[in-house]
């Protein structure tokens, strides 16, 4: 038994400026290993977005570009169509996707956009001071819901992957997590799968991946993730959503 | 076949994901402080360790890896004709 | 294809063609529609991308992942839709990546009406996006005019690493004028690998290029917008034109006037002249950068007596005629907007009372 | 010399058509034309008005409050902008639709019953090609071969319609000359 | 009377109440007497007036402040420096952590519960009873509550920071004392110090004031006023 594990070469040497136990890192490694694996670095541009993975293009060796908040879907949409050669992903926060850029993200997968997104969901603003998100789960605090999330003010949680998936537009739409190793297999699995899809020209491909945030959720990481699994999987639950016909 | 499994304690951040992980409880957070003033995970009993590389998973930093055989036989040959100039 | 009679908006969107732009990114909106409903329909015939955004806002992006690419990308709005788009003008000016927008003039403020206004002087000129930044703007005063300006922004958007702007009203957009797009205007898109997000095999480089607009520490913020401060002040050199018009012999009065507004002052300097009053008229081509010194020196005329701005708009370039005539004469406005397009013959009135 | 010309009725009657035929045809005549539509809310069913703008030289304003000449297509529109014609200019009337005169004794008025022409020729759509053949052939703003050239090409693409409307050219043509 | 105080102490309040004010002058008081002082910069919450700004200030005093790095120190980010939670394992004679504001600033506290545990500290309320909020003694017993929960560590300690910055005189200070006195009877919290601006100092008598008091010299102001620590 073993196996060999290294840094891969899409992914740069930069230490992360994540806080202990942000999950983002584990999920920039899931995104450089496919890059690596696919053999696509050099035609892989990266769309940044607004919010703690605002420099992520610092953790990465490939073309990157940076992103207005929750904008980045209508750039990838741009890249895309005058470079379809190109290889475009973006990879946003829910603040990001699915509050202000809300509007993005449900045109870009409705036109089928052959892009590929990486939706992070930790169920809070954490480049702000963790506000409330529309993620975030009902009763949470939050720093803007300092009572729990009142769900008969502010409606409930968006599932923003089943929301997508009802969109008659074929697609790849998963969710998954990187909060236990068994997870992060599939998780990586779901990843190499969307940007194949992409590569084969077949349908645009989503990626919702429930993460953690220990220090705006005030918990530390072991206890955060127990939060999440806890909390976040039963509302939103694991698994492809929607898969190409 | 032998395994090189390291931890690199200037990106290791001691979150402790990879103690809670590890299914032989090999790995600890240490009580000393690295060069930037972390206390990094190590390996309290490296000779448990099997090698399943879920901490390497784990690990937000990539401070975790397992590098095989072909690798090690080489950094040895490396390091021991080092030894033999010096 | 020598002369043929088209609408501005047709010509705008077959001069960015013929510029050798072939992606367009749009939403629809009155008065400047014909240019998407156009393009829809050639695009397609000569390769190119064609898409309809699902806003403004979504547009101005699509536009700047575009232009990201190296590739020249353009797009055509109006008033409101301007305003949505300034949030993404102001990213593509602080990153540093070309690309061209069109503002076919509608009323203001808020929804305002869809008649032919110059009331965005100051946002196209002064005011487009948060943060230091400026774009190039050209004015037309004829479709002809749209076409050549609309050939020629992209290259400067290029030389600049800049956006360039096409601020023509709604009637440039709407009236059909014979037009021809001249061969001599056509480029080939400049060198762009040093910046360009186009994938590294693209390049055939081993170095990644990064395009962004954040920058955390302030002084290294602070060198960024000097760079920028200073290409605006290259733009001040290089770009500045202007058409001066019966202003070889003496006159009394000097007119300011841009875009459809100078067509309908033209025609009362034709008749002033025949009544034997000697106006002169000097229409900026480029409103930024502003031809101050020629505005100047045109004031600075010993017979002239007397300076107007006149515009489709309350005065909103009255500021850069008086910061150019630097107090030597004395500068009036003139102006309607909303759609109401002043007449030659108010115009004329308005000119005779400054002498009275 | 300047000559303007109002194109005035309902919206689908093809008055924006007309105008961009005249002043395709100006322009063939080496003249400059500047075709300037009314594009409020009246293209969408209500009066739908055109102004060309026909000179030997570099037209100036081309907003025009009084115009040479009008085609009147409706009643509203003959109403609305009749008054407004310089004297000596040419006011046709689709006398069809318009009962009315034009109530101006220092015009041209010429009344021509351009939809009955068109329904004897086999399809209403050409009334305004019968009126736009009639008002050139009255005010000689154009060579009629050039406006002759200008329909056709201006139905390439729709060529089974070309005969209706050279023959709606010569009705026309024939109705300025009664 | 000198501030008795040593190990670690977490310095929380609520928005404005001047913890790292007092942050930046205990730790350049305590440094100049000769104890070896490290600071950490923990507000990740608002990205104005942090320690952060003193950073020059007390480099130059010996102190050595735990930040984010340099080129991330104006990033609008939470970032949580790994740093932070080594320093309270291992703490300096003195270590002070300057939290962010409410239980929004405090909630990071409760991430690093693993570090903190088996470790005694002195968490210290801020009280500027001239601030609304903590005007009166509910209000801050209100705030004190919140941050618990937050952090999920107790507060053991009062700080009064009576001031309305240069409009502050000798009778809101000696008013300021009589208040947090009764919030310290009422809530039981012992009142380790109080401050006043060096230039009030003057005007006020110690003997009326029954605590140690922390002299404040002004360094979070706007760049025409800063001024230097004597």
């Amino acid at each position: 038994m073993g196996k060999t594990f290294a840094k891969p070469e899409a992914l740069s040497d930069q230490i992360t400026h994540y806080c202990p136990g942000c999950t983002h890192g584990v999920i920039h490694r899931l995104v450089a290993e496919v890059i690596d694996e696919l053999d696509i670095r050099g035609r892989t541009v990266g769309v940044a977005p607004v919010g703690c993975a605002v420099l992520m293009y610092n953790y990465f060796t490939f073309d990157f570009l940076e992103s207005a908040h929750g904008r980045a879907p209508a750039q990838a949409t741009g890249m895309k169509r005058v470079r379809p050669d190109l290889v475009v992903f973006t990879y946003q926060g829910d603040g990001d996707l699915a509050s202000i850029g809300m509007s993005e993200i449900v045109h870009a997968a409705n036109r089928g956009e052959k892009i590929t997104t990486i939706f992070v969901n930790n169920a809070v603003y954490g480049m702000t001071g963790g506000q409330m998100a529309p993620t975030t789960m009902p009763n949470q605090r939050t720093t803007t819901s300092p009572f729990g999330r009142n769900v008969d003010e502010v409606g409930m949680p968006i599932k923003v992957s089943e929301l997508l998936a009802s969109l008659q537009t074929t697609a790849y739409i998963a969710r998954q997590t990187v909060i236990l190793p068994k997870h992060i297999t599939r998780a990586k699995k779901a990843i190499k799968k969307a940007f194949q899809y992409q590569i084969d020209g077949r349908c645009f491909s989503f990626v919702e991946i429930v993460s953690t945030c220990p220090t705006n959720w005030g918990l530390t990481p072991v206890e955060a993730v127990k939060w999440a699994e806890e909390k976040m999987l039963p509302y939103y639950p694991l698994g492809e959503i929607k898969t190409p016909q | 076949m032998t395994y090189i499994h390291k931890i690199d304690s200037d990106r290791c951040k001691g979150c402790g994901l990879c103690v809670t992980i590890c299914p032989k409880h090999v790995l600890e957070i240490s009580e000393k402080v690295n060069t930037k003033g972390y206390f990094p995970a190590f390996q309290a009993r490296p000779e448990d360790c099997i090698k399943c590389a879920l901490c390497c998973s784990m690990c937000p930093d990539v401070a975790i890896t397992i590098t095989g055989a072909e690798d090690a036989d080489q950094t040895q040959q490396a390091a021991s004709t080092e030894d033999n100039d010096g | 294809m020598g002369k043929v009679l088209m609408k501005g908006n047709e010509a705008i969107g077959e001069a960015a063609i013929r510029a050798g732009c072939l992606n367009y990114f749009a939403y629809p909106i009155t008065p400047q529609s014909e240019v998407a409903e156009y393009l829809s329909r050639r695009l397609p015939e000569v390769g190119g991308v064609f898409l309809q955004g699902e806003s403004e806002v979504a547009v101005s992006y699509m536009i700047l992942g575009a232009a990201a690419t190296g590739e020249r990308v353009f797009t055509t709005s109006s008033s409101p839709g301007i305003s949505l788009m300034s949030e993404g003008i102001s990213y593509i000016a602080g990153m540093q990546i070309p690309a061209v927008f069109v503002n076919i003039m509608r009323g203001g403020p808020g929804l305002g009406g869809i008649l032919p206004s110059q009331a965005d002087y100051l946002q196209a000129t002064k005011g487009i996006g948060h943060g230091d930044c400026r774009l190039l703007v050209m004015a037309p005063a004829s479709v002809q005019e749209a076409a050549e300006m609309t050939m020629r922004a992209f290259p400067l958007a290029e030389k600049y690493l800049n956006p360039v702007m096409i601020l023509g009203d709604g009637l440039i957009g709407q009236m059909m004028e014979p037009v021809e797009f001249p061969d001599d205007l056509k480029t080939e898109p400049s060198k762009k690998d040093e910046w360009a997000t186009n994938g590294m095999d693209t390049r055939g480089s081993n170095r990644r290029n990064l395009i962004r607009s954040l920058y955390l520490d302030p002084e290294v913020l602070n060198q960024h917008n000097l760079e920028l401060k200073a290409k605006y002040d290259r733009m001040q050199q290089e770009e500045i034109r202007y058409e001066a018009y019966n202003t070889d012999s003496d006159y009394e009065v000097l007119i300011v006037s841009y875009g459809t507004m100078s067509r309908v002052c033209r025609t009362a300097v034709d008749q002033l002249q025949e009544q034997g009053m000697a106006v002169g008229m000097l229409r900026p081509q480029t409103v930024y950068p502003f031809p101050e010194e020629a505005v100047g020196n045109a004031a600075a005329k010993k017979s002239c007596l007397a300076v107007a701005s006149i515009e489709m708009s309350m005065g909103q370039m009255l500021e850069d005629v008086q910061r150019s005539v630097k107090g030597r004469q004395p500068v009036h406005w003139f102006g309607k907007c909303g759609g109401e397009v002043p007449t030659p013959e108010e115009v004329i009135e308005f000119v005779r009372s400054l002498t009275k | 010399m300047q000559s303007e010309v109002m194109f005035a009725g309902f919206g689908g009657q093809g008055i924006l058509l007309i105008a961009k035929i005249l002043a395709h045809a100006a322009m063939e005549d080496g003249l400059e034309v500047a075709w300037v539509p009314s594009y409020g809310p009246e293209m969408r069913g209500g009066t739908a008005y055109c102004t060309v703008v026909i000179s030997d030289r570099l037209i100036g304003s081309p907003i025009i409050r009084n115009p040479m000449h009008l085609v009147a297509m409706n009643r509203p529109s003959l109403e609305k902008f009749a008054p407004m014609v310089k004297p000596n200019g040419v006011i046709l009337v689709n006398s069809t639709l318009i009962s009315i005169d034009a109530g101006r004794d220092d015009v041209d008025e010429l009344r021509v019953p351009v939809n009955e022409i068109a329904v004897r020729l086999g399809n209403v759509r050409s009334a305004n090609i019968v009126a736009l053949a009639a008002f050139a052939a009255r005010a000689r703003v154009v060579k009629m071969d050039t406006l002759r050239h200008c329909v056709k090409e201006e139905f390439a693409s729709k060529e089974k319609l070309i005969p209706l409307n050279m023959a709606a050219v010569d009705e026309g043509e024939k109705a300025a000359a009664g | 009377m000198a501030i008795a105080l040593e190990g670690i102490i977490v310095i929380v309040g609520n928005y404005g109440s001047g913890k790292t004010e007092v942050t930046i002058n205990l730790a350049v008081e305590k440094k100049k007497a000769g104890v070896d002082v490290r600071v950490a910069d923990l507000d990740l919450v608002n990205p104005y007036f942090r320690t952060r700004e003193a950073r020059i200030l007390l480099a130059d005093s010996g102190i050595d402040l735990v930040l984010p790095p340099e080129d991330m120190l104006h990033a609008d980010l939470p970032l949580l420096s790994p740093v932070v939670s080594g320093m309270i394992r291992n703490p300096s004679p003195l270590t002070i952590i300057d939290v962010g504001g409410n239980d929004a600033g405090a909630t990071v506290l409760s991430a690093l519960a693993e570090a903190f545990r088996d470790k005694y500290c002195h968490m210290l309320q801020v009280v500027n009873p001239l601030r609304p909020a903590t005007d009166t003694v509910a209000g801050c017993l209100n705030i004190r509550k919140q941050i618990e929960t937050a952090a999920r560590m107790p507060i053991n300690g009062l700080i009064g920071n009576a001031n309305l910055i240069d409009e502050t005189t000798a009778a809101d200070v000696y008013r300021g004392v009589e208040f947090v006195e009764q919030l310290s009877q009422e809530s039981g919290l012992p009142l380790r110090f109080i401050t006043a601006a060096a230039e009030l100092l003057p005007d006020i008598d110690l003997n009326r004031i029954p605590c140690p008091v922390l002299t404040i010299y002004r360094q979070l102001v706007p760049p025409w006023k800063k001024a230097h620590i004597r």
